[in-house]
């Protein structure tokens, strides 16, 4: 289950939000043209580590929330407000299990 | 769906349900206005300011109530609250809360648009815990907390009355019979008396 | 007599009371504290059900979770419930339980015919054969299959139990009741955070149970009286998830005939811990021998629990086959409790343990093995051979053979929780390495026996998880127990060794998999179904790795294991669901006129959450469709009123509220003067539809904007989104007014005559209330906004009012238009009247559509950004010969048309459209319809074929305007 | 050597020791003609078919782990042809004709079984939509068929058709649909692959892919660097990963999906059935597991493994339809790793690079595509070009907005 430590409310299920993705990306001006918003809509690095990405805090307190989380652990390592920076961690997580299917019991 | 499918607990009849024996819960709709306050941009203060002066309220922070003239103001969201209090008349609580923050900010009035279900008792907290996903230990919550989260699929904005303990469920109006039924359907384990 | 392997005393069975029950129909005794296995042991029940495949007679194997062998179908019938191991089930009155997977009876069951087939039958058969002819899998072979597969029957009805669900929080949460998780819950505890424990089994102690029964109760005791912990037992962890967030399962009736009134049958928790301690102890393995699944042979540590716990002998004679000297320890067990003991068959060629064994006048065979066993339906022996010596054997007569092979700590939980596992050398088996999560290993689960050792383990995990001292915990009395190792798996010889008694796989099984290139343990395992049985291989698991590992010329440890996941034990579903289930699986959203249109009789439908009126019947409607078209036709005709509460309302407040609505509609709002309403359409950033509108301007900074229905909720998070994360800047306030006010449509030609009735304090005359214009009024008192807009193509008011006015203001309506003839209309005939007029619904804005398909492109302002712009502008979606909204007729005016036809050129079948929406017409002749066609604009004059192949209905049809009535819109504006 | 029921009776009879390796064990050549990486479903059928149909046998599939454990071995086994755009359907038509003569072909028991796949609907909304989308299927030649309230109740006894919440108002079946055994899948195609020549290298992970001058000209691997002339993807979930070795940005996220299985029972379920008004279908294993599953966790992730909450969504949502499943147990609980695109359907494409290729974006459904999928990425990557049931899956759509949103769902890859 993912938690996420809303900045308002404190810590909740992921239930009470939804996700609306890659908060990278930035919506270009209205002149930049088809290949800014091509990119803005559908260009993504999809990153296996850290993401940072919006959660709506829907059944909370309405805020889309800046979530930085690892996409092999869940683990969530910051949340912010929409307008706050957010440190994303440098190196892959240690915690990244080992490989699947290497024989090993992992998760 | 059908007709009859659609039961209208809405109206809580007064009784006891469920098992019996044990500590039963009560169960009541509160009757209320309720009011939206939103800062505009950069007015927050203004606004703390207007209501502190109108209603002697000290609007709360994150997750918490606070009591004003008449009236209880609830954190619902960043500088937006909901302001609670007995019924009055058609737009009187909304038009003196608009007349106090003037520009500063946006009222709205929500006093059709939500509906408030008390439920009360030792297992109060229990019976809510069958679906609400916020800790509400009194080491953690307690009087005077508000926390807006999931009831039985439905939006909730929950406070703490007293340490009874006492719950206010504010829900959506269109939703409030069917909170009702899955409300009382939880409660029926403990038992739960209509007043 | 009855009971005759209970023994006289020992044991926590309650002896003073008998419990009736039923196994295959035959009546039983046994006592409260027992479990369907133990009692049926004390009866000297021996065969309790046949394997998967070959159906070979099995008996009791286990004394818990890992339970291979003894499933029974439980209860009868709505409450059936298959595949319930009998080893958990705890003894109530009446009970009733039966066999399964054999016929027709379990001592005779035809299917065991298939062990003559059995090396046909090897690992993976059904791959290679069964091809021919190919028409025959579905018809035979499949068919076939199934049926001699599968284990139990399950109920065909509704369960008439109820389940409940739990949310809970704690600081500490302790995952197992032995003598480990109650050390540690005991410290824990003692510090003052906020404890659960979570024990599967009915009885908290496990190890310590009929061991140190003092420690243990005291353990309970101080417990019980710590405020701060909550114990639950009957309650399985079944799957840890991310955060250490667990999910754990509560029997809480299951122990009883049927729940009493209002108690549910089962819980279901869902428990957020700051930190987790493991003390889920380990499980017993067995040693693949030839013929190791005969009835009568056992854990070790199983037969030592049915004589300690619940005072059973297992058998009257035991024999132990072991390679470690804990086992041993089983064995004096039983030997003390008074059961005649065989000797002990041990690979190692000598251990502490032999001698003590000795010293007590048991013959041990040294450097040994068991390579078979005798009997038919029960154990009679064991066939006894020195490792090495060929062919010479001893038969030692038993009739109870207890097998350890060492023991799996339970890392289930803890390698869900991504913590990586070490091989023990010591233990030959994997153990917990460090946790990534904030999570402790203690006890047999982290790789540490004996009594003592544990609980001090358990203390320390304790102290660990709540930063309290370990040291004040006084430790239980212990007997030595050491479970060091000498590695040892299988032994070779013919018969059948089975590495996964379930399931029916046998070592060969493994090796025949290794031979034909599925060597890697998933793949073998898959190949095999070796671990894939409802005990998920907790006692054989680790011996099928070992076989793979011989056969691959490697190493156990370099071999690995088939992943671990949830469950740990099986889980109910109907648990899961808890109450989220009939009426309850989703809530129900009602208009506050809800109740009138129940006294009136209406037909309702499901609009997403919503309930909503269809239509309203009446004694002169002959059908459904009667009533539509009279409703329709009092709108076109007279006056008609529809509750339209259901539409989303969002209030917009702000200096920047024009702006904003200017960025996320297509038109402008910024110019639309106070007083007015204007239709908006919004795209979604890739260009398309997304929804649609009216929005009216109560003040300089005050909007009140519509959605659809549907779109309510999405579009409130839409502009939450642009309002947040891409223009913070603006200043604009939103909220949600969708309940605060009901809505009802007065559409008609007496639509402003029945509302001039009522309206109070405003001129709704058509000068001083022009098309689109918004006002404030009231309404018997009663505040509402009336605005002049029209969804019907007739002139239209809609009055919204604070919903607890609804009524008042329904029925002041009602009342007005009842000169005219007024009829309350549904969601049948504001569709009907909707196509008439060729207005988009859903039904046309499904998310796959531009502006431009349906005739909306002309609401494309000429200047400045608005959401979906840009890549509205796609070559893709700019196309001309995207399908457009065109109207259809058919020629023949009698005949059906049906929503989703396809258009097509008269005799072919290359669909060139389809019809999105489709009504019975009250303006015109017949049936009409939408639809979306290709090249559209240009078709309309032409001639087409509409088919429902689905309905083997083909219709020559008409392409028309979609604007069936009143084109100029002229009659909006009277 | 060919697999019969004399040879099993043959090998039955000398103790099971005469068989061989379904496929060989092989170390990496220096280089191949083209290199598929990927040793799933979609990869070996792409191997498969490029030595059955194009003559190409220089051929290596490179998987990073052992094959056929990515989402070909852990998918719900679902097999159907029943599409709404008419892109969809000639393409998806194809691979079920394919798996109509798969295990003939392949001379392995896929277990290929043509039960029917029943989309239940509960709204005149849902019921229209699924109208227009069986005459669409029968249009262009697919089997459908429009089933009533009556109709479910007899053939799904299990299913509640009053239901309290949603009553169900009836379903599109596609008799010709069903399922087909996962890991036979994977093995069947990768043994007859090798016995086309097509070395299968397991355990060989590519960390590099080299391109030079806007061609690729091989690979680098955890076993070394190997060349090729032609490289294709079939990743799945690992798609954005190696597309950027190849320095390409796709429109494509990792989400998770989960799936279920009951302890087995005796013959319950007999067809494959998709609930409408919550994200739930469900069938029977032959080995008498009830395999079920429903949406998407719904955010990015590259874990197998799924939360409690879509769990409790789903297993709700099969009990509201299916009371009686209530008192079974689930038994098991996993996950994997789509490559969800931004319009819900499949990328089988060129791409901007010389010689890379790709089958991609196949969300939770690509599973009934595989042998389709395996034999249009042949054909596009033998001749350079794509095959006309795959002309309408290119990368470049999403620039050109010719879109195949099936479901009008827009671009959101955890709504699709
Ligand atoms: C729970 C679930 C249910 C589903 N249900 C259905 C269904 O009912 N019907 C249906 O049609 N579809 C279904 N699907 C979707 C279907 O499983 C997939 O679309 C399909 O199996 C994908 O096959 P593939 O060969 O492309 O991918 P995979 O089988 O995942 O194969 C990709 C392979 O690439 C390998 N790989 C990745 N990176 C590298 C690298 N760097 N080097 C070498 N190798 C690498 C992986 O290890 C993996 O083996 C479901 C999916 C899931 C998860
Ligand atoms: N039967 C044996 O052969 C055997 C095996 C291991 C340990 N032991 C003995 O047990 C003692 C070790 O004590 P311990 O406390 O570490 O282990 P334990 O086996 O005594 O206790 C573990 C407890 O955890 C419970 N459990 C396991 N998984 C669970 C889950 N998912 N959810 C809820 N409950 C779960 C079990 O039912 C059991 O009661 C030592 O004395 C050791 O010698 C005996
Ligand atoms: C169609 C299907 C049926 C399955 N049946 C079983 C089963 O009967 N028993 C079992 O233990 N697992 C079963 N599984 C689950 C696998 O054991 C395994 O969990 C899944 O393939 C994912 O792999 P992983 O758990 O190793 O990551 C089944 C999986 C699928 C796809
Ligand atoms: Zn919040």
């Amino acid at each position: 289950m993912i938690r996420i430590d809303c900045p308002s409310c404190g810590g909740r299920d992921e239930v009470e939000f939804a996700y609306r993705g890659d908060a990278t990306v930035v919506r270009p001006a209205g002149d930049a043209g088809e290949e800014a918003f091509h990119d803005f809509v559908y260009r993504r690095a999809n990153p296996r580590g850290w993401h940072v990405e919006w959660w709506y805090h829907q059944a909370g307190c309405r805020q889309f929330l800046k979530v930085v989380r690892h996409t092999m652990t869940h683990e969530v390592h910051a949340v912010a407000r929409a307008g706050d920076r957010v440190e994303v961690p440098a190196a892959e997580h240690t915690g990244v299990p080992a490989a699947e299917h290497k024989g090993v019991p992992a998760a | 769906m059908s007709v009859s499918d659609v039961v209208k607990a809405d109206h809580l009849t007064p009784g006891a349900y469920g098992a019996v024996g044990g500590d039963p819960v009560r169960i009541a709709r509160v009757t209320c206005d309720v009011v939206q306050v939103m800062a505009r941009k950069g007015r927050a203060a203004d606004v703390a300011a207007a209501l502190l002066a109108s209603h002697e309220v000290v609007l709360p922070g994150p997750g918490a109530a606070a009591e004003g003239r008449g009236m209880t103001a609830l954190w619902v969201q960043p500088e937006g609250w909901f302001v609670v209090a007995p019924r009055a008349g058609d737009g009187v609580l909304a038009g003196a809360l608009k007349a106090s923050c003037g520009d500063a900010g946006s009222v709205v009035d929500q006093s059709h648009g939500r509906s408030v279900i008390r439920i009360s008792g030792s297992r109060a907290a229990w019976v809510l815990a069958k679906s609400c996903r916020v800790d509400l230990h009194p080491s953690v919550f307690g009087p005077g907390r508000v926390a807006s989260t999931q009831l039985f699929h439905l939006g909730v904005t929950l406070r703490q009355v007293d340490a009874v303990p006492s719950y206010d469920l504010m829900v959506f109006s269109t939703f409030v019979t069917s909170f009702i039924e899955a409300l009382c359907q939880a409660a029926e384990e403990t038992g739960y008396v209509v007043a | 007599m009855t009971q005759m392997f209970r023994m006289a005393s020992g044991g926590i069975v309650d002896r003073s009371r008998t419990i009736g029950f039923r196994f295959d129909g035959r009546a039983y005794q046994g006592h409260p504290g027992d479990t369907l296995a133990s009692a049926l042991l004390a009866n000297g029940v021996r065969l309790v059900g046949r394997s998967f495949k070959l159906h070979r007679p099995r008996g009791i194997f286990a004394a818990g979770a890992e339970e291979p062998n003894a499933l029974a179908e439980l209860r009868t019938g709505a409450r059936r419930e298959p595949n319930t191991r009998m080893t958990q089930i705890e003894l109530y009155d009446g009970l009733e339980a039966a066999s399964q997977n054999r016929w027709p009876s379990l001592r005779w069951d035809l299917l065991s015919l298939n062990g003559l087939i059995a090396p046909l039958l090897s690992a993976g058969f059904y791959y290679k054969t069964f091809m021919w002819p190919a028409s025959f899998w579905e018809k035979v072979y499949e068919p076939l299959i199934r049926r001699s597969a599968g284990l139990g029957r399950a109920s065909r009805e509704a369960d008439p139990d109820r389940y409940d669900t739990m949310q809970a929080h704690c600081d500490v949460l302790v995952i197992g009741g032995g003598v480990a998780g109650l050390a540690a819950a005991l410290v824990a505890g003692a510090s003052g955070v906020r404890v659960m424990l979570c024990e599967q089994d009915f009885v908290l102690g496990a190890g310590l149970i009929g061991e140190d029964e003092a420690w243990r109760s005291a353990a309970l005791e101080r417990l019980a009286g710590m405020a701060n912990v909550t114990l639950l037992a009957r309650t399985n962890v079944f799957g840890a998830y991310d955060a250490n967030v667990v999910g754990a399962l509560e029997r809480v009736a299951d122990h009883v005939a049927e729940p009493g009134a209002f108690v549910p049958r089962q819980r279901y928790w869902t428990i957020r811990a700051g930190r987790v301690v493991h003390a889920t102890g380990a499980y017993e393995r067995f040693i693949a021998f030839p013929d190791n699944d005969r009835p009568g042979v056992m854990l070790a540590g199983a037969a030592a629990t049915y004589v300690a716990r619940y005072g059973v002998h297992p058998g009257r004679r035991a024999l132990l086959f072991a390679n470690n000297d804990a086992a041993y320890q089983s064995l004096f067990t039983m030997q003390d409790a008074g059961v005649t003991v065989a000797g002990v068959v041990d690979p190692r060629a000598d251990s502490a343990a032999q001698a003590a064994a000795r010293a007590r006048g048991i013959t041990v065979w040294s450097a040994s093995q068991v390579v078979g066993t005798a009997g038919s339906l029960a154990l009679s022996g064991a066939r006894v051979a020195r490792i090495g010596s060929a062919g010479t054997d001893t038969l030692v007569a038993a009739d109870v053979l207890c097998v350890s092979g060492g023991i799996n700590p339970a890392v289930q939980l803890a390698t869900q929780s991504r913590t990586a596992v070490a091989w023990s050398e010591r233990l030959a088996s994997w153990v917990p390495g460090a946790a990534l999560l904030p999570q402790f290993s203690a006890g047999a689960a982290n790789g540490v026996t004996g009594l003592r050792e544990a609980a001090a383990d358990g203390a320390r995990a304790g102290a660990g998880a709540s930063g309290a001292p370990a040291d004040a915990l006084g430790l239980p009395e212990d007997r030595p127990s050491d479970v060091t190792v000498l590695p040892f798996w299988e032994v070779k010889g013919s018969g059948k060794a089975f590495v996964d008694i379930q399931d029916d796989v046998t070592a060969d099984d493994i090796r025949l998999a290794a031979r034909e290139g599925y060597k890697h343990i998933e793949h073998a395992k898959r190949y095999t179904t070796h671990t894939m049985g409802t005990d998920q291989g907790k006692s054989g698991g680790l011996v099928g790795a070992a076989v793979l590992a011989e056969a691959r010329g490697e190493r156990v440890q370099d071999v690995g294991m088939p992943t671990f996941r949830p469950f740990t034990s099986p889980v109910t579903w109907g648990a899961i669901a808890g109450t989220s289930i009939g009426k309850h699986f989703a809530p129900t959203r009602l208009s506050p006129l809800h109740e009138w249109h129940v006294k009136r009789g209406a037909v309702f439908m499901d609009a997403g959450q919503w309930v909503r009126p269809a239509y309203y019947p009446a004694p002169v409607d002959g059908d459904g469709w009667d009533s539509v078209l009279r409703e329709a036709r009092a709108a076109r005709r007279g006056v008609a009123v529809c509750d339209v509460s259901t539409l989303g309302k969002i209030d917009v407040q702000g200096r920047d509220a024009a702006v904003f609505l200017d960025r996320l509609y297509t038109n402008t709002f910024s110019n639309l003067p106070v007083g007015r309403a204007r239709y908006g359409l919004m795209l979604r950033e890739d260009g398309i539809v997304f929804d649609d509108g009216t929005t009216s301007r109560l003040a300089e900074d005050h909007f009140f904007v519509t959605t659809t229905t549907a779109n309510a909720g999405p579009v409130m998070q839409h502009m939450e989104f642009y309002l947040q994360t891409v223009w913070p800047d603006l200043d604009v306030t939103l909220a949600s007014v969708t309940d605060q006010w009901a809505a009802m449509s007065i559409a008609g030609p007496k639509a402003r005559a029945t509302i001039e009735r009522i309206i109070e304090g405003l001129d709704v005359s058509n000068e001083a209330f022009g098309f689109m214009a918004v006002a404030d009024a009231t309404v018997k008192g009663c505040p509402v906004r009336v605005f002049r807009i029209s969804f019907s193509g007739e002139l239209a008011y809609e009055i919204a009012t604070p919903a607890g006015h609804a009524q008042t203001v329904w029925n002041a309506v009602l009342e007005a238009g009842e000169a005219f003839k007024i009829e309350p209309y549904g969601v049948e005939a504001l569709g009907l009247l909707r196509i008439e007029k060729g207005h988009v619904t859903g039904a046309e804005l499904n998310g796959q559509t531009t502006a431009a398909d349906v005739g909306l492109e002309k609401m494309f302002k000429k200047r400045g950004d608005f959401v979906g712009k840009v890549l509205s502008q796609r070559p893709g979606l700019t196309d001309p010969s995207r399908p457009r909204l065109v109207g259809v007729r058919p020629v023949m005016r009698g005949d059906q048309l049906r929503a989703g036809m396809h258009l097509v050129e008269s005799g072919t079948t290359h669909s060139l459209g389809w019809m999105t929406a489709v009504t019975r017409a009250v303006e015109l002749e017949g049936w009409i319809g939408l639809a979306m066609l290709r090249d559209g604009v240009a078709r309309i004059g032409s001639r087409m074929q509409a088919a429902s192949p689905l309905h083997g209905a083909l219709v020559d049809v008409e392409i028309v305007s979609p604007h069936f009535v009143d084109p100029e819109n002229a009659r909006v504006r009277v | 050597m060919r697999y019969s029921g004399l040879r099993l009776f043959a090998e039955a009879l000398r103790g099971n020791s005469g068989w061989k390796p379904a496929w060989r064990d092989v170390a990496p050549q220096k280089s191949y003609d083209v290199i598929i990486i990927g040793g799933g479903g979609h990869g070996l059928s792409t191997a498969y078919y490029l030595a059955k149909e194009h003559g190409i046998t220089n051929v290596a599939v490179l998987e990073k782990g052992p094959i056929g454990l990515g989402n070909t071995g852990r998918n719900t086994t679902i097999v159907r042809s029943n599409y709404l755009l008419p892109q969809n359907h000639f393409f998806y038509e194809k691979a079920l004709s394919l798996w109509e003569g798969l295990e003939q072909d392949l001379n392995y028991n896929a277990m290929v079984s043509q039960r029917g796949v029943i989309n239940l609907f509960h709204a005149e909304g849902t019921r229209n939509a699924a109208v227009r989308r069986g005459n669409a299927m029968l249009l262009d030649g697919i089997d459908a068929e429009l089933l009533d309230k009556e109709q479910i109740r007899a053939l799904c006894p299990l299913v509640d058709v009053d239901n309290a919440r949603f009553p169900v108002l009836g379903g599109l079946m596609q008799r010709r649909g069903g399922t087909a055994r996962h890991d036979a899948v994977a093995w069947g195609f990768a043994r007859a692959a090798d016995q086309r020549g097509v070395d299968i290298i397991q355990n060989c992970e590519v960390t590099g892919i080299d391109v030079e001058g806007g061609v690729v000209t091989g690979v680098r691997t955890t076993r070394g660097r190997i060349g090729a002339k032609k490289i294709g993807l079939a990743v799945a979930g690992n798609t954005s990963r190696l597309a950027q070795m190849a320095g390409l940005e796709v429109p494509i996220e990792s989400h998770v999906l989960q799936a279920f299985v009951s302890e087995g029972v005796k013959p319950l379920v007999d067809q494959v059935i998709t609930f409408g008004a919550g994200h739930f279908y469900i069938s029977q294993s032959d080995k008498g597991g009830l395999v079920f599953g429903g949406g998407l966790d719904g955010w990015n992730t590259y874990a197998q493994r799924g939360n409690l909450p879509v769990v409790d969504h789903v297993w709700s949502a099969g009990i509201a339809m299916m009371p009686s499943l209530s008192r079974l147990r689930g038994l098991r609980q996993w996950g994997g790793v789509m490559d969800m695109s931004f319009d819900g359907s499949p990328i089988i494409s060129k791409t901007p690079i010389g010689g890379l290729y790709m089958t991609a974006g196949w969300c939770y459904g690509g599973f009934k595509a595989t042998p389709g999928s395996g034999w249009c990425h042949a054909w596009t990557i033998a001749q350079d070009a794509p095959h006309k049931l795959n002309e309408a899956f290119r990368l470049d759509r999403f620039r050109t907005g010719h879109l195949l949103d099936e479901r009008g769902n827009g671009p959101f890859p955890w709504m699709q």
